[in-house]
């Protein structure tokens, strides 16, 4: 299935989705950036309203049947073009393997307080991941069913991977 | 024959639970891993993994590092096969770079990462063995490693942290008379996997302590994103190297060993048998080295364009993947470690319990995890 | 195949166990018999004290103490031996050479230095442990174990308590060590101990059965609990139309005693905690086990108390299987402790080839398999009086 | 009856050919170096401890860059009577400590032909305490 044919079958199901278009370099980009890069497998913007329903139908559905979290992470994006609000994005790689096709799914969230339904029960790869990108970012998951700190102790102050994160001297300090 | 853990109905039998704290000080959980297990005699009801003693935290120092200086840091993620981690870090910054590196670089780069995966694998052999009981495979495999590691400290200068494969080919062409070398130390491991064979994979006791323990389904190490050997011992047959080929791995023969049951004994055997088709890769790579150059052509400042990729390869652990962000500048702006043994650990959590304390030690000891990649 | 390449040190190393081989077998033939030169001594002294109007009964007190301390001085000195071996081949089996260093030769030194670094070591008792429990464990370890020693034949004579109940003194006294483990255990206050504990008792127990089952057809053939008569009992040579062809040993009866002599070493490997039924010390699983939490002079003890009852075990079955001191040329004690320290290596190569086996199964194993055959042993034993 | 047997006989089978294969091992020579009596060569390319030649560095600040854990700090000479930063080193420190031999700083160095920093085949190294560990070279002409 082509990636064209794998959007319209989920737009088809969840109308909110949206395909991430391919990167284009800045009108005014000088020559050392060159041509950006991307992956050539579908990337879906989806809304956190319906990540559960559409986290349900990539995984279940026959077409699709994306059996398989190849990872999930999160990135904060603190500075932003001018107009937009600073966001953080979970990403979830899928892969299938019965189809042998993948799919990239960005989430947007705001910064502060953000809730996510959590897919643990969906795939068992999430658990812990999930918990990982509690404990970096600071994003909570919705039944989850043990979200607490995983690399970093509990009560660790902050949340170590947000681009404002700010180290605090402590005894460990040289 | 098989032993099954009798359960004996009415609460008046049931004894008072034990907390048990698995490490992090503990001969056997390959480094810094706690497993809170909670006991009724000596079989397990739960048990918890609890990891981050080794977090240093490499994906934010990333942030703070230019690309080639991350090369060093990728050597201390899975610090029992380097080469893999150095060469998926290039791979990803290749890929973003739409680099293309020479027919020599790539081949180099394979025979390396899969002298690696011998040296890894030997490792888990060989402490696989003392958690078993065995000490003398221990010191057997530690022994061929040396001589791989001395190998490698030829051709990079160091013997653990390589930092050989580098951004759009590799540190140096290979020095004077390594090629034999590596020729005669493959003839000398291949007699010695008879011996292993015998010591270990064919001996009784070995197989009664493994056979039937810490049974994985395939269902089950999917769900839990499970790769590498533990996959393929559950009869999965998924490796990256045939399945999506890289560096030029599509042009070298060699199969893909699968378990049946997905039991300890599985996982195990999958790895030997990779080791021997290591060989035979190693073996092809020797015999048609192209000539020519080993590196590309890469500006002396590395600054890939905007954009984002994802690279992952097969590590001895598993799949291996970097989830690389670029903003254009010459750091980059975030780094992901899809880690293997990180989510390979996950299913700890449900295959120990029913478990005897002795099978804990087999099942950790089969997934076959290093603490450096766990916590990164 | 690779051809050994011996440096100059290894053909030095070789030259000087030639030696050493030489002078100690020519100073045993000087010294012949030691059973007739200690009476030839013992009967000047008491001549002497006769002399001097010295009571016997000091006399007889005297020489208890004599023998003890002989039997204390034998059991230290070969377990540092032992030690030193064991490091030795297991090292020289894993492609290593083991300690070089203390002591000139091939580190021969490297145990009493171990030793001299244990004394000194700081006593530890954790906080948690009960402290007279945890003191009187060692002991109680050591104790049995150094009294068997007393009903132990070390060749012809050579014995300091010939007892007609020899065997079964024996085995009645090594059974009595596994209390000192299980106190080990429980009063260390520690979860791996409490563990490793339980277990050696459960294993102690159940391969103490099967031991004493596979001995029972040669009380059986002899006739005798004495283990200086069952010894005498297997000097000479199995003749096969007029040609000695074997010793007259009791493992080279037919099946039986082959079979006799494989459940007793597996039985005794087991009672000594040795791999590959170390499942009370268990160090990739349970840490170290029984022991630890021990530190110091009371961790030497169980050291000690371990490797004397690999050296027990070991002479027990030369006694019974191996003929005892029987042999050509050299005395008798030459060829017990030649015989027994055969034994030792066997002991030695099991532990450094095999791997650990599970509790459940150890327990399948004896239950299921030692303890059948050696009841069908003691059955055939049985039919071939009759015939 | 005959698998129980057969099922034996494997089992001893299987455990005597493991015990030939210690045994067989027992008599080989041993792979190991007594290490303070015999040292192995160390290869060409061995990354051992760092050294800096002070008189050829032309201070370039390239090395510091390259360093992953900024273990290299370092300050040019600069001209008594001009205040002119001249091509020279004034002192020159490395943090062994941080130092995770690496060799980028060595592979960043522009003097020719020999570079200036470089790692020696020196692997007996050690401290006694923590602020051994910064190694610093000074050039004798910044002292006068």
């Amino acid at each position: 299935m082509t990636s064209q044919e794998m959007f319209s079958l989920l737009q088809n199901q969840i109308p909110q989705v949206k395909e991430i278009p391919y990167p284009q370099a800045p009108a005014n980009a000088p020559a050392h950036e060159g041509k950006p890069y991307r992956d050539s497998h579908l990337y879906i913007s989806c809304p956190v309203e319906i990540w559960k329903n559409c986290a349900k139908f990539l995984k279940e559905d026959d077409r699709l049947s994306f059996d398989f979290l190849t990872f999930m992470t999160a990135i904060d994006y603190l500075k932003v073009p001018a107009g937009e609000t600073p966001r953080m994005d979970v990403v979830y790689h899928l892969f299938s393997f019965k189809y042998r096709h993948k799919c990239v799914i960005k989430i947007p969230v705001v910064r502060e307080n953000s809730e996510l339904p959590s897919c643990a029960n969906l795939w068992k790869a999430a658990d812990w991941q999930e918990r990982e990108v509690y404990d970096m970012f600071g994003i909570k998951f919705e039944g989850h069913p043990n979200l607490k700190r995983i690399l970093m102790w509990d009560g660790f102050p902050g949340w170590p991977l947000r681009k404002d994160y700010v180290h605090i001297p402590d005894r460990y300090d040289d | 024959m098989t032993t099954e853990i009798i359960r004996l109905p009415g609460q008046d039998l049931s004894s008072e639970e034990m907390i048990l704290n698995l490490g992090p000080q503990h001969p056997s959980t390959h480094g810094v891993l706690r497993v809170v297990l909670r006991m009724d005699g000596e079989v397990i009801t739960g048990s918890e993994p609890d990891i981050g003693y080794l977090h240093r935290g490499t994906e934010k120092l990333s942030e703070n590092r230019t690309y080639p200086q991350m090369l060093v840091i990728s050597d201390r993620w899975d610090y029992l096969s380097a080469m893999s981690n150095n060469l998926v870090w290039c791979l990803a910054v290749e890929k973003l770079m739409q680099l293309e590196v020479p027919q020599r670089g790539q081949t180099l780069r394979i025979i390396m990462v899969e002298l690696n995966r011998i040296a890894s694998h030997l490792v888990f052999f060989g402490t696989y063995g003392i958690d078993i009981g065995a000490y003398t495979p221990f010191l057997y495999a530690f022994r061929e490693r040396e001589k791989i590691l001395d190998l490698f400290e030829e051709v990079s200068g160091a013997r653990l942290t390589y930092n050989y494969i580098r951004i759009g080919g590799v540190m140096a062409d290979l020095p004077q008379d390594w090629v034999g070398k590596c020729r005669s130390f493959l003839e000398w491991i291949k007699p010695r996997f008879v011996e292993y064979d015998i010591l270990l994979t064919e001996n009784p006791i070995f197989k009664d302590r493994t056979v039937g323990v810490g049974i994985l389904t395939k269902e089950k190490a999917l769900s839990y994103g499970v790769t590498g050997p533990n996959l393929r011992g559950s009869g999965v047959s998924f490796d990256m190297r045939k399945d999506e080929p890289y560096s030029g791995y599509d042009k070298f023969q060699f199969e893909v060993p699968v378990g049946k049951n997905g039991d300890c004994w599985d996982r195990y055997w999958v790895r030997i048998q990779e080791m021997k088709e290591s060989v035979k890769i190693i073996e092809q790579a020797l015999d048609h080295l192209p000539e020519g150059e080993c590196n590309a052509k890469v500006p002396r400042l590395i600054r890939p364009p905007k954009g984002e990729a994802y690279a992952h390869l097969e590590a001895p652990r598993g799949m291996l993947g970097i989830y690389l962000i670029s903003d254009g500048t010459e750091k980059p702006y975030r780094v992901h470690v899809r880690p293997p043994s990180f989510i390979n650990l996950a299913i700890l959590q449900e295959i120990l319990v029913g478990m005897k304390v002795a099978d804990v030690i087999a099942i950790l000891g089969s997934i076959d995890i290093v603490l450096g990649e766990v916590d990164r | 195949m690779i051809l050994p390449v011996f440096t100059q040190s290894q053909k030095r190393s070789v030259g000087v166990l030639v030696a050493m081989g030489a002078i100690g077998s020519t100073i045993a033939l000087l010294i012949g018999e030691l059973n007739q030169r200690i009476f030839q001594v013992w009967g000047f002294v008491s001549e002497f004290a006769s002399k001097i109007s010295i009571p016997s009964f000091m006399l007889s007190f005297v020489s208890m103490v004599l023998q003890c301390s002989v039997l204390i001085g034998f059991i230290s000195v070969s377990v540092m031996f032992m030690v030193w071996w064991e490091r030795k081949i297991s090292a020289h089996m894993q492609s290593r050479l083991g300690p070089m260093y203390t002591g000139g030769w091939h580190g021969w030194a490297q145990t009493i230095a171990d030793a001299i670094k244990l004394l000194l070591k700081e006593d530890i008792i954790p906080a948690a442990a009960n402290p007279w429990v945890h003191r009187l464990a060692p002991v109680l370890a050591f104790v049995p174990c150094f009294l068997c020693y007393a009903a132990l034949p070390f060749g012809e004579g050579l014995i300091s308590a010939d007892l007609d109940i020899g065997i079964l003194y024996i085995f009645a006294l090594s059974g009595l060590s596994v209390l000192g483990i299980v106190m080990a255990g429980w009063g260390s206050g520690n979860k791996y101990s409490l563990l490793g504990g339980l277990r050696a008792a459960a294993q102690s127990v159940s391969y103490e059965i099967p031991r004493v089952l596979s001995v029972v057809p040669i009380i059986m053939f002899v006739g005798s609990l004495k283990l200086t008569q069952i010894a005498q009992a297997q000097t000479g040579f199995w003749h096969v139309g007029g040609i000695p062809v074997l010793p007259r040993w009791f493992i080279f009866y037919p099946v039986i005693g082959q079979l006799a002599f494989i459940i007793f070493l597996i039985a005794s490997v087991a009672e000594t905690n040795r791999t590959p039924f170390d499942i009370a010390e268990a160090e990739s699983e349970l840490v170290a086990g029984f022991h630890t939490e021990y530190s110091g002079m009371k961790f030497s003890f169980f050291f000690l108390a371990e490797y004397a009852y690999v050296f027990l075990s070991s002479g027990m079955t030369t006694t019974l299987f191996l003929g005892g001191g029987s042999g050509p040329l050299f005395p008798s004690w030459v060829w017990f402790l030649l015989k027994s320290f055969a034994v030792v290596f066997l002991f030695l190569w099991f532990r450094w080839t095999f791997p650990r086996l599970r509790v459940d199964r150890l327990m399948e194993f004896t239950w299921k398999f030692l303890i059948p055959w050696s009841f069908f042993n003691i059955l055939a034993a049985g039919f071939m009086g009759l015939m | 009856m005959i698998l129980y047997f057969s099922n034996i006989y494997n089992v001893a089978k299987a455990l005597l050919q493991g015990m030939g294969v210690t045994f067989s091992w027992l008599f080989k020579p041993a792979m190991t170096v007594q290490y303070p009596d015999e040292k192995l060569k160390t290869p060409e390319r061995f990354r051992g401890a760092l050294t800096f030649d002070k008189e050829s560095c032309t201070a370039c600040l390239l090395c510091i860059k390259a360093c992953p854990t900024a273990c290299i700090s370092l300050e040019p000479a600069v001209d008594p009577t001009t205040k002119k930063r001249l091509a020279k080193v004034s002192w020159y420190q490395i943090d062994f400590g941080k130092c995770n031999y690496c060799r980028l700083c060595e592979e960043a160095c522009p003097t020719k032909p020999i570079k200036s920093v470089r790692h020696t085949h020196e692997y007996e190294w050690g401290m006694k305490q923590r602020s051994d560990m910064f190694v610093k070279w000074i050039r004798e002409e910044t002292l006068k």
